[in-house]
């Protein structure tokens, strides 16, 4: 039973995210996200970490992915063209996401750990229950709650400033305007100035 | 004392700063004045049987184990007065002349004095590799904004830009090494970088033999030596003469002095292993220098390089590893200073006369101006160590140092000898003799420019007639620095074996190669010796 | 007064002349100058007898004094005795030798002061001429009277520096100037033997003090030891620059340059003998390396041949009577060299009488022909300047050893004494004879060329008007014109018999140049000989002693070469003016050898100054371009050009710094797995 | 299953995450790539915690979330800005900075 | 079950508080008052208050709130430096179009949320806090390097920023992760002691995990090759932003860095110190060739940041409390150095017409000799040649690194600086050696600045507002250009603290 569980979410977990990485139009690729998100919050529950299951499925795959439709919506999820400016991308990327992946594995698989070979010792009912977790949290963790609290808030006000606000002046950016640089540098705005 | 001398220069030069334009030169040379008194002070009461006096010693930073300790000795004291008569000279004959943002020149003047001025004064360590790369920072500001740009492209800060690099190469691996060799020696002990102190036990061969080379390299980069010399050529035609005097007079010896000053004393084996190398670095110098000189129709360049090949014979001498050779190398420091300053100034003026500082657009000039070229002359003969003159007692005590170290070596270097004669004679007579070019105006030295150069030629002619007054004071603390590789000693023992076998055997063998130091009192004696 | 008081007050004089003469040199009226040039000179001579007097004064063999002013330069401990360091006074020697020496110099300095006095009389730089011509006479007493090597260096070179300075005394002509640079290197050259052999001396003796090296020599030194010949070859470097002996001989003909007076004192009377006085002063140490004696004797035996021959050909004047000037040093330096040190000197002394007189007359010559130096062109001044011609007469008899003259008795002692060593050194005497017939002939050839025949151009003028002729001032050796804004040479020109300082000078030096031989007649005195004895006795060829009758059948031999030369010289260029041609012809080959000087200038130049120029050249346009400015540039291009690579990295896409930052993990991931295994 | 099955997956999701930011052009891709890289590091923190028996992961993991929130809120912030900019949404054409 | 709220020592855990506040009273002032400018008041008595704090704290450290935190010399004097470098940032950010275009109150409210983020870094004790003060840190920055709203470079900059530092972030809480995993405890205590057992040392999933955290932390300090975001944001920041974080980031995270590595990592140093040493010599090789060819004042400080980082690097990696002391002597040094550079860059942008190129100092010798001297000192400061604080520190991480058996290291620092000349002496050059390009300058600016098309011309600095009348600017200029020197000549003084520092680590 768990077995099946695992490898559903599993595989759950890695289509969503090959889809996130495959599909052309961006809204897709949102949807593949929660589709992997479901799927962690499944491998979180056998994991005994219920509260956080809980939490990702409401805070995440809610809130967060619903302001993501929003936004994406709002930019147009306009298909990405297959041309490929930067040289050698292409073919260095997989090969790196192989590598870091094969590396990852053999650190974990060469560790002498002997814990990682066991599925963990019996743990106590409630164990990652959200009683247990917020004690943790307002204990041990109080400062981080607090600063993600503030960080929270920081987000939204940057948030606000970036998107919302409306100001005067509020001209398109002068985009592609001939800025002094090592290539060329400005014309002298004053005869006899050498540049 | 050594506090007052240090520092008096850049106190007046601070002031300079916010002083009107007109009296920034003079205010300046004022300040250069001051210090020439208290360093005529300072040999005044110096005493030549004594070692290091005037001693300042305080905690500088405590956490690294720099004292700012300075004191006065037989090796620094005529260095001392050179730098502040060389610099008093430099500083009035800028003044005589009109300066942009003077304020800012003679500043920049009197701070390269306090450094290079420290940099001979300075007892530990690392702070004489600060003072030693201080001295760098005006000269850079000095070359670079009142320096000429060459009509062929080459801009005065390019070419600044390159001697500061390149010096800095030297002298900042010098500031590793002498951080490792107090680390070294303290190993686990707490630090000193008090040259006095690291002298006491030196390191062990292994690290002496890589740490001589980061110091030597910043000092014969600093000379120049040969094939270390890249950076002179630019930076010589682009400094403005009055700069040029000092730099050329004082900045080259600092380098020497390293040698007896550290290297000697801290690293002897290494000294001793690396003698040979360092003495063909010198030769190479010497040859090349000369042979450089008599091809150049820059008038800066031709003094540039002889200067090379001048201080090649100092490095020789030092090199030597005996007592005469280092005394005489540190004589011919101060000759040298004494020569090539005036030398400048003398370029200057003939540049003023004939618009260009071309051999080729010179000539003539004696006519109409007769003690120019008398001042010319005495100072032409100095440079080709013209025997009667103290340099050539300073040539003469290094080639005798070298010829007893390493006989073949000193045949070489006279060869030296005569090519000098050769390239000093052509600039004098390419000047001031032969027919006139068009265009020229000879006339004859203004009582402005008099006033700085005479007093320097008095110096030469004086010191010929009694070079003894330098000597007898240096001796004893050279002959300690060269003891400290075992190349004779202060006080010798008694009836000594020498002669040619016994140098010979004495350089055959690998360590101290200063021969043996005294003379028998007749060859009588010696075969007694010989017997035992 | 003692000896060396005397001696420094000879040193005084001159050296004060010179400073006042040229501090002076726009104060002093010009005559005022001269006069106390000359004045100087006169004093330091007087003070010279004052010397020899007190000198005499003592026992023979205490005639040695040692003084010295101060300490010069010492090092390794400031204790005086020898036992330790090396230590230089500023100290002087009083000895017979020297004291000889001095009374030469500053006697016959008189004189030429005096000549010059009226000479230059005309010229601009008559303060500057008079200075320098002080300070020569101040370093070569120096040189003369030095106590140790160190002093005798600095006296050497001061004398090779005044020469450079007085042969380039005209130094708008190129031409002075480049033979002044020539002489001077030479003689740096010569310097730096000296130099060396004293670094020889130290480190064998520990001491540059004459007395105490002299004195240790013997002990120290095995005969003929590789160190005191090496020592000693050093010397004769030294010594040969100095006196012109090849191979260092060319300076001395381009040394002409100079006024004549210059001529005159140093590169006849003089400084150029300062060799022969080296190598009789350390004949110590030559008695000890029989081998370098012998070098040196030959040399000086090729260079009076090799001189005399050129001197049969040259037609300018002056360098005529300079390649004799070398043949003659060529006897005396046989002469010390083979132990015939009384006769040696007493030549150079005979020698500086008569060949100074003939570079005053040949002076007065040139000056009535405004400055023209061929002889070709002279002709009939027999006529129109009778003093002068007298001394030239007088000169050139003395030259050439007509009996009875100074050079008579002077030259054949030497020979005499060659004899008497007999041996090997027999050739010297035949060779000695062979050179005397050449000395003759050419000599003669300048008397007959100049004084007899029709009067050319300058002498008919001087003759009809009394006034000297006058010609474009032009360089007489290249012919282009001077400018004649700088006031030298002097506009007008001078003649003995116009001026009377000129006259005196060479009245006096026309007598002794007669009688100056009578000093020393053999079996009769031996005035010089018996002064010099306490310096050379100790030398083991001091016992060797011609007979008179020997010396006599010399002198016979010698009177009846010279005649002979005297006849041929007659023959040749007044009998049958057109002999010379005519051999010139047959021996063509062997003329454009004379003429050419042997092709020793060449020689110098291919072996020794182009390839200096050459490396000089390579230095500076090859060597200083790739490999100095290369070590320097090339390191900077190549950070330059990593810095390029660099920012090419850095191309703006965000997405390939996320990539290098994955791929340093990787690298990074490796790393610590390898080392984890 | 054993706690390595899971380490192993996120180390999984961890390299797909990495290698979407190196081939997507748009940024809101780029983010969700993110998205993925800090929910492979929450699951091995999860999964860790699991097998260390304590629950201080799972609180990290927590947290982890909440700042994931911000990065994106942040993100979608400045990618709305851009958009006002009327700048093209491809990174890749924002490249006024480099050299 | 019951909930035991922790004992808290409100004391030690005052100047985060304080910070905390000000953040929100910030803000609100921004919200309710957005025409009157509180806001820049605001904040310079929060970051006093905070300073007077952490002072009052010196000398007694303590663990807060069960041991998250550690408030010790360190803590203390990395904060110190951040909240220097924002109330400096505060000054040169007065006139700063950016701050008008999202708010004053927002901007200086965001700016202290970012100070707050470092405080916490700085005292940060196990993973947790460590990972949210990094990100308070980080996220902050990446909305004020794209406040500029109104030019491109700016958003790009902030992009890049967010991205690249994001998956900065990430890599790090991977490694976190294993070494959570490999130690089963987020304190730093407890991980050194977890991951020291024998059977843990060179344990694959141990040594990743550090490589991981090395590579987030490399990032955040701009060590190569982590370091390509550096030129890029500094250039496209506003420039008060960029020279607050040029510093402030390398201190706090280089201030974690230490604790981290030589704390709770110290037991596997063999493995991870020789791959650190290379790094840090690719950092300086890379930053300083890179700087050669700049023309860009800001990217050119960028890349020598980068070099710098380097420099400070060596002091990690020899772990040596002697070694904290340089890292941390060498860093203030830096935030001296560095910032009387910026100010002067800043000064000239709002002067003349040429942004931040490096015409824009050209004469500045002759024109304005008080923004002249420092930014000539700091050239010199930062290339570490004598008389300046920047060769006392590069003494003191010479000597350490030759202690600490790391010599080639340390004559690559040498090297490095040789070719650091080149680019420094460049500057120099263009302020003493070359005729005024002044005139220029205000030919533009004395253009009133109306219409998008002026900044177009003129280099796209809409900052050319060309006031002459910038008091605070010159003024923080001329006072770091003095610390710089002053320091270099009298350095006992931070010595004496640092070595405090060093101690308070509590290493071998």
């Amino acid at each position: 039973m768990e077995e099946v569980l695992f490898f559903a979410g599993a595989l759950g977990a890695l289509g969503g995210a090959v889809g996130v990485i495959a599909m052309r139009n961006p809204l897709y690729s949102v949807l593949a996200l929660i589709v992997h998100l479901f799927s962690l919050a499944v491998l979180f529950l056998l994991l005994s970490a219920a509260f956080l299951a809980a939490a990702q499925v409401v805070v995440y795959a809610g809130a967060v992915m619903v302001l993501y439709v929003f936004v994406v919506a709002y930019v147009g999820g306009d298909q990405e063209s297959a041309w490929e400016p930067i040289p050698g991308q292409r073919l260095l990327a997989p090969l790196l996401g192989i590598a870091l992946f094969v590396e990852l594995a053999i650190a974990v698989l060469g560790s002498s750990l002997l814990a990682l070979g066991t599925e963990g010792p019996e743990v106590r009912p409630g164990f990652g229950d959200p009683a247990a977790i917020g004690t943790l949290l307002l204990e041990k963790f109080l400062i981080a709650f607090e600063a993600s609290s503030i960080l929270l808030l920081l987000a939204a006000v940057g948030a606000v400033v970036l998107a919302g606000r409306r100001r005067a002046g509020d001209a398109p950016a002068e985009h592609s305007a001939p800025e002094a640089r090592s290539e060329d540098p400005p014309p002298a705005p004053t005869p006899g100035a050498p540049a | 004392m050594s506090n007052s001398l240090l520092w008096t220069p850049l106190a007046f030069g601070i002031v300079g700063l916010f002083l009107p334009r007109r009296a920034a030169g003079w205010w300046a040379t004022a300040g250069a004045a001051v210090t020439l008194g208290i360093a005529i002070a300072l040999l005044a009461d110096f005493d030549s049987a004594a070692g290091l006096q005037h001693t300042v010693d305080v905690e500088w930073i405590p956490g690294l184990g720099v004292d700012y300790s300075l004191g006065v000795d037989g090796l620094n004291v005529f260095l001392l007065l050179l730098t502040a008569l060389l610099w008093l000279g430099g500083t009035a004959f800028a003044a005589f002349r009109e300066q942009e943002r003077p304020g800012l020149f003679f500043g920049m003047m009197l701070l390269a004095e306090t450094a290079t001025l420290g940099a001979f004064l300075a007892q530990d360590l690392l702070l004489f590799v600060l003072f030693f790369d201080l001295m760098l920072v005006p000269f850079y500001f000095l070359f670079g904004a009142w320096g000429t740009d060459r009509p062929d492209g080459v801009t005065a800060s390019a070419a600044t830009l390159k001697m500061i690099v390149y010096t800095l190469v030297g002298s900042l691996l010098m500031l590793v090494g002498a951080i490792a060799t107090g680390i070294v020696a303290a190993d686990g002990g707490n630090i000193t970088f008090s040259i006095g102190e690291l002298a006491r036990e030196p390191l062990g061969e292994g690290s002496q033999r890589w740490i001589f080379w980061f110091f030597a390299a910043a000092f014969l980069v600093k000379m120049p030596a040969f094939l270390l010399h890249g950076w002179m050529p630019d930076a010589y035609r682009a400094a403005p003469l009055p700069v040029l005097a000092v730099f050329s007079g004082v900045l080259a010896k600092v380098g020497a002095y390293g040698f007896l000053r550290v290297v000697l004393p801290l690293f002897p084996d290494a000294t001793v292993e690396f003698q040979e190398v360092v003495l063909v670095i010198a030769l190479a110098s010497i040859l090349y220098g000369s042979v450089m000189a008599f091809t150049q129709t820059n008038v800066r360049l031709v003094a540039g390089y002889s200067s090379v090949a001048q201080l090649g014979f100092i490095t020789a001498g030092i090199f030597a590893l005996r007592p005469d050779g280092a005394d005489g190398a540190v004589l011919q420091m101060v000759n040298h200073g004494l020569v090539v300053a005036p030398l400048f100034i003398i370029v200057a003026l003939l540049a003023e006369r004939s618009g260009s500082e071309d051999l080729r657009e010179m000539g003539g000039m004696a006519l109409r101006a007769p003690v120019l070229a008398a001042l010319f002359l005495i100072v032409t003969l100095a440079t080709l160590a013209m025997p009667g003159s103290a340099n050539f007692v300073g040539e003469f005590f290094i080639l005798n140092g070298v010829f007893q170290a390493k006989i073949a070596y000193a045949f070489v270097a006279s060869i030296g000898v005569a090519l000098a004669a050769f390239y000093a004679l052509r600039l004098y007579q390419r000047t001031m003799h032969n027919r006139v070019p068009e265009g020229l105006v000879s006339r004859e030295i203004g009582w402005r420019d008099a006033v700085v150069l005479v007093p320097l030629v008095a110096c030469i002619v004086g010191l010929a007639f009694y070079p003894q007054l330098i000597l007898e004071r240096t001796d004893r603390a050279v002959s300690e620095a060269v003891a400290a590789v075992g190349g004779g000693s202060a006080e010798p023992p008694k009836a000594h074996l020498r002669g040619g076998d016994a140098a010979a055997l004495a350089c055959a063998r690998p360590a101290p190669c200063g021969v043996p130091w005294e003379a028998p009192s007749n060859p009588l004696q010696r075969e007694a010796v010989a017997r035992q | 007064m003692s000896a060396t008081t005397w001696a420094w007050l000879v040193l005084l004089f001159p050296l004060l002349g010179s400073i006042v003469t040229a501090v002076g040199y726009r104060a002093l009226p010009a005559r005022a100058a001269g006069a106390i040039g000359t004045a100087a000179i006169a004093l330091s001579f007087a003070c010279g007898i004052g010397a020899l007097l007190s000198l005499l004064g003592d026992e023979p063999e205490a005639r040695h004094h040692a003084s010295a002013l101060w300490t010069y330069a010492s090092v390794g401990g400031l204790r005086v005795d020898l036992a330790d360091g090396l230590h230089v006074d500023l100290g002087i020697l009083v000895d017979p030798l020297s004291v000889f020496m001095v009374l030469v110099v500053t006697g016959v300095s008189t004189l030429i002061h005096l000549y010059s006095f009226g000479y230059m009389r005309s010229d601009a730089g008559y303060h500057r001429f008079f200075s320098y011509l002080n300070f020569f006479v101040f370093s070569m007493l120096l040189l003369v009277l030095a106590g140790n090597f160190v002093l005798l260096i600095v006296g050497w070179a001061f004398v090779g520096f005044a020469s450079y300075a007085l042969i380039s005394f005209w130094y708008r002509r190129e031409t002075a100037t480049g033979a002044g640079m020539k002489a001077f290197v030479i003689n740096v050259v010569g310097d730096v033997g000296l130099v060396l052999a004293a670094f020889l001396i130290f480190r064998e003796l520990g001491s540059f003090d004459f007395e105490q090296v002299f004195h240790a020599a013997p002990e120290h030194f095995t005969t003929n030891g590789w160190t005191v010949t090496a020592i000693c070859l050093l010397l004769l470097v030294g010594a040969f620059a100095k006196s012109a002996q090849i191979p260092f001989h060319t300076w001395l003909a381009d040394a002409m340059e100079g006024p004549t007076p210059v001529s005159a004192l140093i590169h006849a009377a003089t400084m150029v003998t300062a060799g022969v006085y080296l190598i009789a002063r350390t004949h110590a140490l030559f008695v000890l390396s029989p081998t370098a004696a012998d070098i040196a004797a030959f040399t000086g035996l090729a260079t009076l041949l090799v001189a005399g021959t050129i001197a049969l050909v040259v037609t300018d004047l002056k360098r005529a009577i300079a390649y004799s000037t070398m043949s003659q040093i060529g006897y005396m330096v046989v002469g010390v060299s083979i132990g015939a040190y009384s006769a040696g000197l007493f030549h150079f002394m005979t020698h500086s009488f008569f060949k100074a007189l003939l570079f005053m007359a040949a002076g007065s010559i040139i000056a009535a022909m405004a400055n023209d130096q061929n002889i070709d062109r002279m002709s009939g001044f027999g006529k129109a300047m009778r003093f002068t011609s007298a001394m030239l007469l007088v000169g050139g008899l003395a030259l050439a050893a007509f009996p009875g003259t100074s050079g008579f008795f002077s030259k054949d002692e030497i020979l005499a004494f060659a004899e008497a060593r007999g041996g090997m050194y027999t050739i010297f005497v035949v060779l000695g004879y062979a050179g005397a017939l050449l000395t003759a002939v050419y000599t003669f050839r300048l008397v007959f060329r100049i004084l007899p025949g029709t009067p050319c151009r300058e002498a008919q003028e001087l003759i009809d008007t009394g006034h000297v002729a006058h010609g474009e001032p032009v360089n007489p050796v290249t012919g282009e014109r001077e400018d004649t804004d700088v006031g030298f040479p002097g506009p007008e020109h001078h003649i003995a018999e116009h001026s009377w300082p000129m006259k005196v000078a060479m009245g006096v030096l026309g007598v002794l140049a007669l009688v100056g031989g009578l000093v020393q007649v053999p079996g009769v005195d031996h005035a010089i000989a018996s002064f010099l004895d306490p310096v050379f006795h100790d030398s083991p060829l001091a016992e060797i002693h011609p007979t008179a009758t020997s010396e006599w059948i010399g002198l016979g031999i010698g009177g009846a070469i010279s005649i002979l030369g005297i006849a041929l010289a007659y023959f040749f260029y007044v009998a049958q003016p057109a002999t010379p041609a005519i051999l010139i012809q047959r021996l063509r080959p062997l003329h454009t050898l004379l003429v050419n000087k042997w092709y020793f200038d060449e020689l110098i130049d291919v072996l020794v100054v182009r390839p200096a120029l050459a490396v000089g050249r390579f230095a500076d346009r090859t060597f200083e371009r790739l490999v100095v400015d290369g070590l320097v540039s090339g390191t900077a291009e190549t950070v330059r050009g990593a810095g390029g690579i660099v920012r090419v990295v850095q191309s703006g896409f965000v997405r390939s710094y996320a990539l290098l930052l994955i791929a340093g993990f990787a690298g990074l991931a490796l790393y610590f797995l390898v080392v984890s295994s | 299953m054993s706690i390595e099955w899971y380490v192993v997956l996120s180390a999984l999701l961890f390299a797909t995450g990495a290698m979407g930011i190196l081939i997507r052009r748009s940024p809101v891709v780029i983010l969700l790539c993110l998205e993925l890289m800090l929910n492979a590091g929450n699951l091995a923190l999860i999964a860790f915690s699991r097998m260390v028996g304590n629950q201080e992961g799972q609180v990290f993991a927590l947290v982890v979330m909440v700042i994931a929130a911000c990065e994106v809120v942040v993100g979608l912030g400045l990618i709305v800005a851009i958009f006002r900019r009327r700048l093209p949404l491809d990174v890749d054409e924002l490249r006024e900075l480099r050299g | 079950m019951t909930f035991v709220a922790p004992e808290i020592d409100y004391a030690g855990l005052s100047p985060v508080i304080a910070l905390a506040v000000s953040v929100c009273v910030v803000l609100l002032s921004g919200v309710f008052r957005p025409t009157e400018r509180w806001a820049p008041g605001l904040t310079l008595t929060a970051l006093a208050t905070t300073a007077g704090l952490l002072v009052w704290r010196w000398g007694d450290s303590a663990d807060l709130v069960t041991g998250a935190l550690r408030l010790d010399e360190l803590a203390i004097s990395i904060s110190l430096v951040v909240l220097l470098m924002a109330a400096a940032c505060v000054l040169l950010s007065l006139r700063e179009p950016a701050a008008a275009q999202v708010g004053s109150g927002e901007y200086h409210a965001l700016l202290l949320g970012s100070v707050l983020g470092m405080v916490l870094l700085a005292q940060a004790q196990n993973l947790v806090s460590f990972f949210v003060g990094l990100e308070t840190l980080s996220i902050p920055l990446y909305i004020l390097c794209a406040a500029n709203l109104r030019r491109e470079r700016s958003l790009e900059s902030g992009l890049k920023y967010l991205i690249v530092g994001s998956l900065g972030s990430a890599t790090l809480l991977y490694g976190m992760a294993f070494l959570y995993g490999g130690s089963g405890s987020t304190g730093f205590a407890g991980i050194a002691q977890g991951i020291g057992t024998e059977s843990l040392l060179g344990d694959p999933l141990v040594l990743i995990g550090i490589a991981l955290v090395a590579v987030g932390l490399a990032f955040k300090t701009s060590i190569a090759p982590f370091h390509q975001w550096t030129p890029d944001v500094y250039e496209g920041a506003p420039t008060p932003i960029t020279a607050f974080m040029a510093v402030a980031t390398k201190a706090a995270a280089f201030a974690v860095f230490v604790r981290f590595f030589d704390v709770a990592l110290a037991p596997q140093a063999d493995d991870w110190q020789p791959a650190l040493a290379v790094l840090a010599a690719a950092t300086i090789a890379i930053g300083n060739v890179g700087a050669l060819g700049q023309r860009s004042l800001k990217r050119l400080l960028g890349y020598s940041g980068v070099a710098q980082a380097g420099y400070i690097l060596g002091g990690l990696v020899v772990v040596s409390e002697a070694g904290v002391s340089a890292l941390v002597f060498y860093l203030v040094g830096y935030a001296f150095m560095n910032l009387a550079a910026f100010a002067v860059v800043v000064a000239r942008e709002r002067e003349t017409a040429w942004s931040d190129d490096i015409e824009a100092v050209r004469g500045l010798g002759r024109d304005r000799p008080l923004l002249a001297w420092p930014l000539t000192i700091s050239m010199l400061g930062l290339a570490g040649l004598p008389a300046t604080v920047g060769f006392i520190g590069k003494l003191y991480l010479i000597e350490v690194l030759v202690e600490g058996d790391y010599t080639w290291l340390a004559v690559f620092i040498v090297i490095g600086s040789m070719i650091s000349l080149a680019y420094y002496l460049k500057v120099i050059a263009a302020i003493w050696m070359t005729p005024s390009q002044d005139e220029a300058g205000d030919a533009v600016v004395t253009v009133p600045l109306t219409g998008g098309d002026q900044p177009v011309l003129a280099g796209g600095s809409d900052e050319a507002t060309g006031l002459r009348a910038q008091g605070e600017v010159v003024a923080v200029a001329v006072v770091f250009g003095a610390l710089t020197l002053i320091l270099g000549i009298v350095p006992s003084p931070l010595f004496d603290a640092v070595r405090d520092v060093g101690a308070a680590v509590g290493l071998g």
